[in-house]
């Protein structure tokens, strides 16, 4: 009995175009860049691409783990919340036992909030969105509660090696943007070709189908949730090294920029789809075009509207030209 | 084919099966008593059959087996063992596989991330997918079905996503094996090949519990047959001892006549409603054809070969790039679904899931959604309107289950398929286009939904069925087109012999 | 009289004849306290050679940082002159900016982590600040003078105040009630969070006098008061105001509130202006000024201080 | 042949309980209330419950338009930035032509705005989250340009018609109010009863069956960002009102909150489920708990923790124990 195969084997240039599309917004991406270097004489500079990166660190870090929750199909709004208790947490601790100890406590304090956080998530069941969003007043709280609403600073003779994260380090980068890069890298390879990846895709594409296939979605999601405190806490360390301080109000706001960044990157909020380059790419994008304005000296009033523009562009020209699948 | 080869060193002995033993299970929904003291045992290596008219409680049953539900009475026993299955990694963990009837795929994953979903070869925890690929590999000579490991789950034509599922379950090396209409989605030649494979695995000791509404199927292949009914149990018997017609009397408590009936010829009068003139698409090439009035055109072909795709360009779903289609001599605006609405089409969508119903959303809803307009007045529903039409509606496609406001996603699979092809029939329409539009429901269902077709086309609609079911084919249609690779490759009339029209869908 | 300091660094070289730019990096271009204050850089850079630029980070602190890095990057700006929306974040930058030879003023908003010294706590940047104890004590002192009018045995006082989260709204909240605590009659009924917008101050003002309807006085950010005010209609309540707008001015000469906390936003801005042109062309200026004391009646403003000078206000909020 | 009917009675017990469960959130609210009255005498009075609508008004109205939003599957952040430029335009139009024009000038440029956000959105086939977002960066910078950052006033004479919104009207309740609870009233009733409010969760519940149903999903799409439109003018115009000015930074950020009382009361955020009363309950629950703890003399410093953790009770036992859908 004769078959007709189904799957036929595409022509080599087909493939390469599914690629082209798939990487659609990097295109954006680099178009902006062009644009800025011709247009400028300072964007393509060694000094400038530090300061992009520096820019990048916090976002980058929390837009990274925003992208494993997002694929999982869960929204951490809780994010930057946990970054102001981790880093007070981490000040606190660095006046009694030191720097080093103050950086690991506030790493443990993080993952441990977000431990917290996916627990209630998965166990009362309710919708991430509405869950981690009443968790981020309370952490917000707390944090108001733990300091009393005031600013806490490590002892002055530690503040130098305090601000290590923004000490310079390899190819001059800040020690931050080294360890955004790096988290992003490591986490990329931990959705893209581990076994936990995988159930992360599985978990967020469809949760019944990954039940039925004995994947353990709370416990996927907790881990998830605890590697998103771990990295806001390495962010929260970054902001606190840079100001020399921590206080409650920090970075409010920034989970749903963040969460912009990993969109416009082209991972589909709906779950099981995307990537963490697309993270990265994101973030760029909105960090280069805050960069171009400001080295293209235009004036900040038109500097909204264009910027709206141009994401709305970057994004629509992934979904018109490029992807077939708009998530 | 060397099924031997399943016993790769991945699996489980398979002796090992156990014997499975139900004591007494029972479920509710709210008020409503699904499953009510259900006891049976099933040996190793058994075939065991269960069947039920549509809502009978056999997925439930099922998904109480594979862990997807727990029962709220009842114990399950394995080799006289009271075992606990509350999740489904309980029941993976006890060797039992469930491929439910409502497919569980990721649809953003690979088909070889989907059958090894969960249980991916890894060192340390970094993914060896070169392991997998060979074992799938290997997976795919044995069944003989024919899938490309790299296309996206959600990509893939049901059929095709079913095999996944069976693969998913052969991976996992299950001593038991619990199918939920396997075969309902597949086409003739792999349901051959399924039934070979779960042949196979019998033989070496798995068990397999299966449901299905086909009746031959199952007496062929079954070695005890399980008689639902009303969510209770009527009798488990051996297949040997029953026809068709015995299990249909058992299984619906009376006598069923559920032959195809006999289609009206058309009257060489009738006029042309429907002409197709050179449609083509991404998906189908230059499809011409005309349907008259009360004539019912068949569509068969592989998967594949664009028979959806077909109909889909015709109602204005699919991009057209050329060609036309005209209703009456009136020819539609390419693309616009709503102007072949107008023009008195309907569509009986393929998936019901994904293009037919709105989960959720009520059931009396969803079977007014297509046609709200005739029956509002200022923009507001008329809801007693609605209440009357598609109750009577309901009542004609015999659809069951469904109390006050339940969503259509609490229906059995059975009686959404019923909804489903309500939703289309509550406006007769001018012309009906059907997709496999008796996927899962039940054989006097069937019968029913066979006879609403005939009796359409009496009453002078035009007619197009797909369906992957040759007997449906050929017994409804009054003329048959055959597709293959999106084009018609060939035309027969109702007298065509099965051969003839598998032989024109295979050729090259 | 505050200390100075020489001017240090590169930009000090920069003659009396060249054109100057002025980047004023001002909360928020939607933010009428910034437009004010913007118009003072402008009026003053117009007065000595130099161009302003309001730059926007619309009240977003990282925009802000991202801002200062990217000026110092393109060498756009001589001065900078920022009201900062972080008073934590801008440290690091603002060094930057020193460093590479850029004048810098910080202004009315204090950035480091003490809020009680006008000195400059970013090395090198000149200082002209509102502190937010001053200006809490100030705020009870009116606050204490409001209760003096009234004629009962206790006082009750309600203070709005800015979000509990940020430590300098905390700093001037412990002012308010250390300085209202010195006075025996005056109970402070609440103090509760009251944003700085007129719906914010509505809602918080209708729970506070809810709770406390023979509520006396009322201090709050000038915003959060107008809609206090607004929702309380006519009542005998003393509003105090944390504010100087147009309409709060007028709301204190009206009689309406009993009075405000004025800062002098275009006062500020110019000389903030001024100071910086001044230690970028080389001169010896003052590093640490208190904004206080560049407005009328040492930023008390009754209704007699205001129209002592006849005082107009020049921004609206 | 005997067959079932379909729509077979349910003894009346039955009912009630499914009712029950549907409206566990309701219990949340009543619990939080019952809470507040016997803890303080001034909870449950007349002029209290005047505030807490008077409170609820800006959310309320555009938490039922993000009701009708969310429900067609799509979310608008544009819709506070879309308030500020209706307002900022009301106002414009109030100086040159009066108050009434001014009115329905400032709806009819909301409405105008939606439209094209929504067309925006449908035509680019951006995900709406990420296309709103962008949108709304426009429509802020937008308001930046015609006010040259600046606060616009109508004319004195003008004051006092201009702050109509309030004014006490309907029970002592301000006129502000009225329109809210009008408002999701005839939103309410629209998603209920209408063909369009059918279309509405069909599109959202699952586009792809819509679509083959012969909805225009894009229309309907459309349409309801237009309704958003209106609803942010509207609630743009009260603000103006209370505030006898508009300016460009009105109301932002209560786009998110009107979100959350959206989820709060129990519509998915996945499209296809919900109803308007939920949105109600939803803005009624947070504004109670912001209300009572003001009344309740209790240290502001745990305000927030309490909040939060008081979020997520009423969310969870309404997906613990009376609704078996969490969406
Ligand atoms: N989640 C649910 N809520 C309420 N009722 C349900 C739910 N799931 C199933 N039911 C009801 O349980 C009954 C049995 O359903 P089940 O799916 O087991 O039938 P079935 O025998 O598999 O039918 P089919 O042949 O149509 O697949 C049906 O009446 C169905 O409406
Ligand atoms: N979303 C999709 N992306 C890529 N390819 C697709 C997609 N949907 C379908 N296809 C491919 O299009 C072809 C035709 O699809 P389809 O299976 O629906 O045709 P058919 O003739 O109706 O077959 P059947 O009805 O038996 O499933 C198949 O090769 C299928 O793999
Ligand atoms: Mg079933
Ligand atoms: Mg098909």
């Amino acid at each position: 009995m004769t078959t007709v195969t189904v799957a036929v084997s595409e022509p080599a240039e087909k493939k390469f175009k599914l690629n082209v599309r798939d990487f659609g917004i990097v295109f954006g991406l680099i178009a902006i860049m062009l644009l800025l270097t011709l247009n400028t004489g300072t964007f393509l500079t060694g000094r400038n691409f530090i300061n992009l990166f520096d820019q990048a660190a916090i976002v980058g870090l929390l837009a990274a783990a925003a992208t494993l929750c997002i694929v999982s199909g869960v929204f951490d709004l809780s994010s930057t919340a946990n970054l102001a208790v981790s880093a007070i947490a981490g000040v606190m601790i660095t006046q009694h036992l030191g720097v080093i100890a103050g950086f690991v406590g506030a790493l443990l304090v993080g993952a441990a909030l977000g431990t917290v956080t996916g627990l209630i998530v998965v166990s009362t069941k309710v919708n991430s969105f509405i869950g981690t969003l009443a968790v981020s007043i309370i952490y917000r709280g707390l944090a108001i509660v733990i300091t009393g609403g005031a600013i806490v600073a490590p002892l002055p003779e530690q503040l130098a090696s305090f601000q290590t994260w923004t000490w310079p380090s390899l190819f001059g980068l800040t020690a931050g943007s080294v360890l955004m890069v790096a988290m992003t890298i490591v986490l990329g390879i931990v959705l893209w070709r581990t076994t936990f990846g995988r159930r992360i895709y599985a978990v967020g594409g469809n949760k019944e189908a990954a039940r039925l296939s004995g994947i353990r979605t709370g416990s996927i999601h907790v881990a998830v949730f605890a590697i998103s405190g771990l990295c806001s806490a390495m962010a929260g360390m970054i902001l606190a090294s840079r100001a020399g301080s921590a206080q409650p109000a920090m970075a409010i706001g920034i989970e749903l920029t963040a969460i912009a960044a990993v969109v416009i990157g082209g991972t589909s909020i709906l779950g099981g789809h995307g990537a963490m380059w697309r993270a990265f790419v994101g973030v760029m994008i909105l960090t280069v075009i805050g960069n171009g304005f400001n080295l293209l000296h235009w004036d900040t009033t038109y500097q909204q509207v264009v910027t709206g523009v141009l994401i709305l562009l970057a994004v629509a020209a992934d979904g018109l030209f490029f992807r077939k699948r708009t998530g | 084919m060397a099924i031997q080869q399943l016993d790769t060193p991945e699996r489980v002995n398979r002796s090992a099966a156990p014997e499975i033993t139900l004591a007494g299970i029972g479920k509710r929904y709210g008020a409503s008593t699904v499953l009510r003291d259900i006891t049976l045992s099933v040996a190793p290596g058994e075939i065991h059959g269960i069947m039920g008219e549509n809502g009978a409680g056999k997925s439930t049953l099922l998904k109480i087996l594979g862990g997807a539900i727990a029962a709220d009475f009842g114990v399950v026993k394995l080799d006289d063992r009271e075992v606990k299955i509350t999740e489904p990694r309980d029941a993976i963990a006890q060797g039992i596989s469930l491929i439910s009837q409502e497919l569980a795929l990721i649809p953003g994953l690979s088909v070889l991330e989907n059958v090894f979903l969960g249980r991916w070869a890894n060192a340390g925890s970094l993914l060896r997918s070169r392991r997998d690929a060979d074992h799938l590999e290997r997976l795919l000579a044995e069944t003989g079905f024919e899938l490309d490991p790299r296309a996206m789950a959600g990509d893939l034509p049901i059929g095709q996503q079913q095999q996944v599922e069976i693969l998913k379950a052969l991976a996992r090396g299950a001593k038991v094996l619990c199918m939920d209409e396997p075969t309902a989605v597949l086409n003739e030649a792999e349901k051959a090949k399924l039934l070979k494979v779960i042949r196979s695995l019998a033989r070496l000791g798995t068990t397999v519990i299966l449901v299905s509404h086909y009746l031959e199927e199952v007496l062929g292949l079954v070695d005890r047959v399980t008689i639902l009914r009303d969510g209770q149990h009527i009798t488990t018997e051996d297949a040997s001892r029953h026809t068709p017609e015995s299990l249909v009397g058992l299984m619906v408590g009376r006598e069923v006549d559920f032959l195809i009936p006999e289609v009206r010829p058309v009257p060489p009068e009738a006029k042309t409603v429907v002409q197709v003139a050179g449609l083509s698409s991404s998906k189908v090439q230059d499809v011409s054809f005309t349907v008259r009035q009360g004539e019912i055109l068949g569509i068969a072909g592989l998967v594949g070969s664009g028979r959806s795709e077909t109909l889909l360009a015709m109602f204005g779903a699919d991009r057209t790039t050329s060609g036309y289609v005209q209703i009456n001599g009136r020819r539609l605006r390419a693309n616009s679904i709503r102007e072949a609405i107008k023009a008195g089409m309907a569509l009986v969508p393929e998936s019901r899931k994904e293009q037919g119903l709105v989960m959720s959303r009520p059931v009396d809803e969803n079977i007014a959604l297509s046609t709200l307009s005739g029956r509002s007045l200022g923009g507001f529903v008329r809801v007693a309107r609605e209440k009357a039409a598609v109750s009577g509606i309901s009542h004609s496609v015999d659809l069951r289950g469904a109390r006050r406001g339940s969503l259509i996603a609490d229906l059995s699979g059975g009686n959404q398929q019923k909804a489903l092809f309500a939703k289309w029939l509550l406006n007769p329409p001018a012309v009906l286009l059907v997709d496999e539009p008796t996927r899962g429901v039940d054989i006097a269902a069937k019968a029913r939904i066979h006879g609403m077709i005939a009796d359409l086309a009496a009453r002078g609609t035009a007619v197009v069925v797909v369906s992957s079911e040759l007997e449906e084919v050929i017994g409804l249609s009054h003329r048959i087109h055959v597709m293959r690779q999106g084009r018609i490759v060939a035309e027969f009339d109702r007298n065509a012999s099965r051969d003839e029209v598998m032989t024109s869908a295979f050729l090259k | 009289t505050p200390p100075t300091q020489a001017a240090a660094g590169p930009a000090s070289t920069a003659d009396a004849g060249k054109s100057l730019n002025v980047g004023f990096f001002g909360f928020a271009k939607s933010n009428g306290f910034a437009q004010g204050t913007f118009l003072g850089v402008q009026q003053a850079a117009k007065a000595n050679n130099a161009t302003a630029t309001f730059v926007d980070p619309n009240f977003n602190a990282q925009t802000q940082v991202q801002q200062i890095q990217d000026a110092v990057t393109s060498k756009q700006f001589e001065v900078i002159v920022v009201q900062a929306n972080d008073n934590q974040a801008l440290i690091a930058p603002l060094q930057q900016a020193v460093q590479a030879g850029i004048t810098v003023v910080v202004e009315f908003s204090v950035i480091g982590p003490k809020f009680d010294t006008i000195q400059p706590q970013v090395p090198g940047a000149i200082s002209i600040v509102d502190l937010p104890t001053s200006n809490g004590k100030m705020l009870g002192q009116m606050g204490k003078d409001a209760c003096a009018k009234v004629s009962k045995d206790t006082c009750k006082v309600a203070y709005l105040e800015g979000f509990k989260s940020l430590p300098l709204d905390n700093a001037r909240t412990e002012a308010v009630k250390a300085e209202l605590a010195t006075d025996p009659k005056i109970k402070l009924v609440a103090s509760v969070e009251g944003g700085y917008t007129q719906d914010s101050g509505r809602q918080a003002f209708q729970n506070v006098s809810q709770a406390n309807p023979d509520v006396d006085v009322v201090i709050g950010a000038s915003q959060a008061i107008t809609g206090a005010a607004a929702a309380a209609g006519n009542s005998n309540i003393k509003f105090i105001g944390n504010g100087a707008s147009t309409s709060n001015v007028e709301a204190v000469r009206s009689g309406k509130w009993f009075s405000i906390y004025v800062s002098d936003v275009v006062a500020n801005g110019a000389k903030a202006t001024e100071l910086g042109l001044a230690k970028a062309r080389g001169q010896q200026v003052e590093t640490a000024v208190d904004e206080a004391s560049l407005a009328p009646n040492k930023a008390k403003g009754t209704k007699e201080a205001l129209d002592a000078v006849n005082y107009v206000s020049k921004y609206s909020d």
